[in-house]
């Protein structure tokens, strides 16, 4: 571990940056209204972000800031902490209890996943890629499915689209639920997280039954869909839609109901659209500041260009507004699961081409060309033809985009995730500067980072 | 496709995708002034940016005049006006595998860049921080390069796969 | 002289049972949750699969309060000396649960980011298979402990060794010391 | 004489609480040194290279103050509960002239800001007050077009 005197020893391969003694229209890092500062400087976020090594926590004084009271004092909200959401570490520049500047250390969590992809078969991949995001592990299937089957250049049969849209939004309402569980948690009231957690159940207990896991099902598969849907699937949803629906409201009196969860959410990390836009950020972060971006409406992929829905979209960019939008999207996306337990196309719920998908078992015992089309699909996989493809979904979090390279092969040469969570999470030092540590934590749970997806 | 960005991509070599997708092939230097004028023009967010290790996978589909290089930065751009996306594709020389940094057009590429640096070991000129993001500090190699060994412990009964 | 230098005898018999009994029946989970296993020690947390039935109510975030460290997901390479100083400042006496099989032998993911078995670290009492193991198996596994507590020595007269000196590659990883015989199946 | 003898069992009721438990400790902690981790400060699993900053803002002190001010207060007001009838009018006018005299100078903390430790931002100020149905705009896709805007 690289203690502090073998820091100076070993020769620095990077200049330190003079972002210290450089004259930021901030001066020497004083604390003056945001109002003043230029939107360049605010788009630059120097200001905002604190560029230290991330190996030892440095006395301020060693960092030679020209601050006139070196009062400020630099911790650790490290990777152990309750409220970090995983394994995200913040460097935390604490002037008394407000916050100037942030750092945020990732990588605790780094699973090699896209040197695994490269190891795996596409028959194989979405079971790499299903652990990235475990809040939403369908939606990383579906869009590494979307990019193999563009890759390939197949359509997948209309039950197995709606199968898949349908799941999704299942997903979508499972994760949103754990968000609400979290982060009335976070705020101090223990009793959302029990109810978040209580309807999520019924979630699972949907996806064990028809997928067979609870999550990290690998369903959403390239050519189509594991399984079809179990019989008895109409009444096990309705009744998911009517509770849930029916207790978002009774969520909705307990938090905004209480004074304490307004002065927390109120006018704290508040976000403005070009900042947002400057950073790449997308989702639930990017909607609260007015922009109205979701890729099911821009970008319709799926069955979503079937399905009427209404884009939510906030006014100030504050955490209120991200509670009260995702709160609002449980609501569409029952509405749609609704409109697609009515129109659900019947037919084969997977691509009946050999060459990608698996004959079904029974027929390995009596016909020879399907043992040789099972036994070259799971050992060798099928080949897909040389090129490379962007696709992206609208994940709970953002835009979900999967970037395959492939060069004829089995395997994928290159597969890159652009996880929604990792981009949301740099404008976590623009949201904290000047709040409490409260707040901190208040903020981190409303950008709702997932660490596996962060970190690949 | 407005009239601007036709007008700015007119002198870069370009490339049709897997369907909707429009490539673009700028090189190395001019590749930060297309970038930024591209955002003047609509593309108000850049959505990824990753690196790609072509080792051991040289003979790809390049329009002429690209003499192909081992890495290559991949940009991803979004324009919300015009409901479009476009990438941007710069090769970069094994011998010198230096960037333009993006972080003065977009500041959200700050982390996707110091993500390309750590796993490939590419370096953006004027990145303001560019240390290793992933990684523990005092890691030695880049780990998504092709000759860089996938580090995999023997299992038992699976002969030990060679770095590819 | 400490708890562990009492002499088995006759007098003081019954006060470890009720040592034992004690510690079994309000063993404080201090969470380490990593990645998708976590998801799940949370939904066994929660209403429907209750710890607090097994007096695990609530889970410490400080290992200063906590007696059993359930290691809840994948360890990378940056995450194993974090999760070897966390372990150290725990208050003896303490257990570890590596649950799922990416703490205990590194699962899918065989590769130079992933600590290959959350053992070479810190010594492990129970594994909890599975990818992620359903609440009703982590559950298996606490009662295990449970029942390894109940039977076990009143504190584990643990090889005497100094903490592991994590250098980058263990040469010889720390061998855990034998777990006393476990008595699986259904516990009393 | 037999006034000062419950003082006296006090007295020794505390010495033998506090020995009590030095003595439990010692014959019940388990005998191993700590390693050098347990004794390092608990900084969120990060192994620190520095002891944690000494000095601390102000504000700290301050609120520490705060409690100081009420603690000496109600030392003082324990023996006064016990014999105010006693006391009379004389005790009850002398009580209330010492907590005057000692909140005088939690007025002079609360004025010279030791309270605020309210954040730079905050937008609330003037913020209307809205609900969560309020605060968001829904977008329909309008049938017309199929597509939204």
């Amino acid at each position: 571990m690289s203690s502090m005197e073998n820091h100076e020893s070993e020769p620095r391969a990077i200049e330190r940056p003079a972002w210290s003694t450089r004259e930021t229209s901030e001066g020497a890092q004083g604390l003056f209204p945001r109002r003043i500062t230029e939107p360049g400087e605010i788009g630059r976020e120097s200001g905002a972000v604190l560029r230290l090594p991330e190996g030892p926590v440095l006395d301020p004084s060693q960092i030679d800031i020209d601050r006139p009271d070196d009062e400020t004092m630099i911790i650790n909200m490290g990777p152990q902490h309750p409220s970090t959401h995983g394994v995200l570490r913040l460097m935390l520049e604490l002037d008394g209890e407000v916050v100037l500047r942030t750092k945020s250390v990732i990588g605790y969590l780094h699973t090699g996943m896209e040197r695994t992809g490269e190891d795996l078969t596409y028959v194989q991949g979405a079971t790499n890629v299903t652990r990235m995001d475990y809040l939403s592990p369908l939606h990383n299937e579906l869009v590494f499915s979307m990019a193999t089957e563009a890759l390939l250049g197949i359509e997948v049969p209309p039950r197995a689209v709606w199968i898949r849209t349908l799941m999704c939004e299942l997903n979508r309402v499972g994760s949103h639920l754990m968000w609400m569980a979290t982060n009335g948690m976070d705020l101090g009231s223990t009793s959302m997280m029990i109810y978040g957690l209580r309807e999520r159940e019924m979630i699972m207990t949907f996806f064990e039954k028809t997928t067979g896991l609870r999550f990290n099902t690998n369903y959403i598969r390239p050519g189509g869909v594991a399984a079809d849907l179990p019989d008895g699937w109409l009444d096990d949803i309705e009744v998911i839609c009517d509770t849930v629906e029916a207790r978002s409201f009774e969520y909705d009196d307990l938090l905004t109901g209480q004074p304490i969860f307004r002065e927390r959410t109120e006018g704290v990390g508040s976000l403005t659209a070009e900042e947002a836009l400057a950073l790449g950020v997308t989702g639930p972060l990017l909607r609260s500041t007015g922009v109205p971006w979701d890729l099911r409406r821009t970008m319709p992929y799926m069955a979503y260009g079937e399905l009427d829905f209404d884009v939510i979209v906030g006014t100030y960019g504050d955490n209120f507004d991200r509670y009260a939008i995702r709160l609002a999207e449980i609501r569409e996306s029952i509405k749609m699961i609704r409109q697609l337990i009515e129109k659900m196309p019947s037919g084969d719920y997977r691509l009946q081409d050999p060459k990608v998908t698996p004959p079904p078992r029974g027929r390995i015992d009596t016909s020879m060309e399907a043992l040789i089309h099972h036994f070259k699909i799971f050992t060798e996989g099928f080949k897909v033809p040389e090129g490379e493809v962007y696709t992206a979904i609208e994940s709970p979090r953002g835009e979900l985009g999967c970037y395959i390279v492939s060069d004829g092969s089995s395997k994928p040469y290159r597969m890159h995730i652009r996880g929604p969570s990792f981009v949301n999470l740099q404008c976590l030092p623009l949201l904290l500067r000047g709040g409490l540590l409260s707040d901190a934590v208040a903020v981190i749970s409303s950008v709702d980072p997932v660490m596996g997806e962060v970190d690949r | 496709m407005s009239d601007a960005s036709i007008g700015i991509l007119s002198g870069v070599p370009q490339q049709a995708g897997i369907g909707v997708d429009q490539i673009a092939f700028p090189s190395r230097d001019g590749y930060q002034g297309l970038v930024s004028s591209l955002r003047d023009s609509g593309f108000e967010l850049c959505a990824d940016l990753c690196a790609v290790d072509y080792l051991t996978h040289p003979g790809r589909r390049l329009p002429d005049g690209i003499g192909p290089e081992r890495f290559e930065i991949v940009v991803n751009l979004l324009s919300l006006s015009q409901k479009r996306r476009l990438r941007i594709r710069v090769q970069v020389p094994e011998a010198e595998p230096v960037v333009d940094s993006l972080f003065d057009v977009y500041p959200g590429t700050e982390a996707m860049e110091r993500e390309a640096f750590d796993l490939f070991g590419i370096r953006f000129a004027g990145h303001p921080d560019l240390t290793r993001i992933l990684m523990p500090e005092d890691w030695e190699g880049h780990p998504l390069r092709k000759d860089f060994g996938d580090g995999r412990v023997p299992v038992q009964f699976k002969e030990i796969p060679g770095p590819r | 002289m400490g708890l562990e230098d009492l002499p088995h005898n006759f007098l003081t018999g019954t006060v470890e049972e009720l040592v034992k009994w004690a510690r079994r029946s309000s063993v404080w989970p201090a969470t380490f949750g990593l990645a998708c296993c976590a998801i799940e020690m949370m939904a066994a947390g929660a209403a429907d699969y209750d710890l607090a039935r097994f007096g695990m109510e609530v889970f410490r975030n400080s290992p200063r309060q906590a007696d059993l460290m359930i290691v809840a997901g994948r360890v990378s390479q940056k995450m194993a000396p974090v999760l070897r100083q966390v372990y150290d400042q725990m208050m003896e006496p303490k257990w570890v649960i590596s649950m799922g099989v990416c703490a205990s032998t590194g699962g899918m993911f065989n590769n130079y980011a992933i600590v290959q078995g959350v053992d070479q670290i810190i010594p492990v009492d129970v594994y909890a298979p599975g990818c992620p193991p359903s609440p009703e198996t982590l559950m298996h596994a606490i009662l295990t402990l449970h029942e390894k507590i109940r039977t076990g020595e009143i504190t584990k007269r643990r090889a005497e060794g100094r903490p592991l000196e994590l250098e980058p590659a263990p040469s010889s990883p720390w061998t855990p010391d034998v777990p006393t015989a476990v008595r699986l199946g259904t516990p009393r | 004489m037999d006034q000062y003898l419950p003082v006296l069992g006090l007295l020794i009721l505390g010495i033998l609480f506090a020995a009590g438990s030095f003595v439990g400790s010692a014959l019940l902690a388990p005998r191993k040194k700590p390693s050098a981790a347990k004794l390092s400060p608990y900084e969120c699993g990060i192994v620190p290279e520095l002891d944690p900053p000494a000095r601390f803002p102000v504000r700290f002190y301050l609120v520490a103050m705060m409690f100081i001010i009420f603690d000496i207060e109600i030392v003082f007001m324990y023996p006064f509960a016990v014999v105010f009838r006693q006391l009379g009018t004389f005790g009850l006018v002398e009580v209330i002239t010492f907590s005057v005299v000692v909140f005088v100078s939690l007025i002079f903390l609360i004025s010279s800001g030791a309270l605020t430790w309210g954040p730079v931002k905050r937008l609330t100020r003037g913020m209307p007050s809205r609900t969560s149905e309020s605060t968001i705009a829904r977008i329909t896709a309008d049938p017309a077009s199929g597509r939204a805007a």
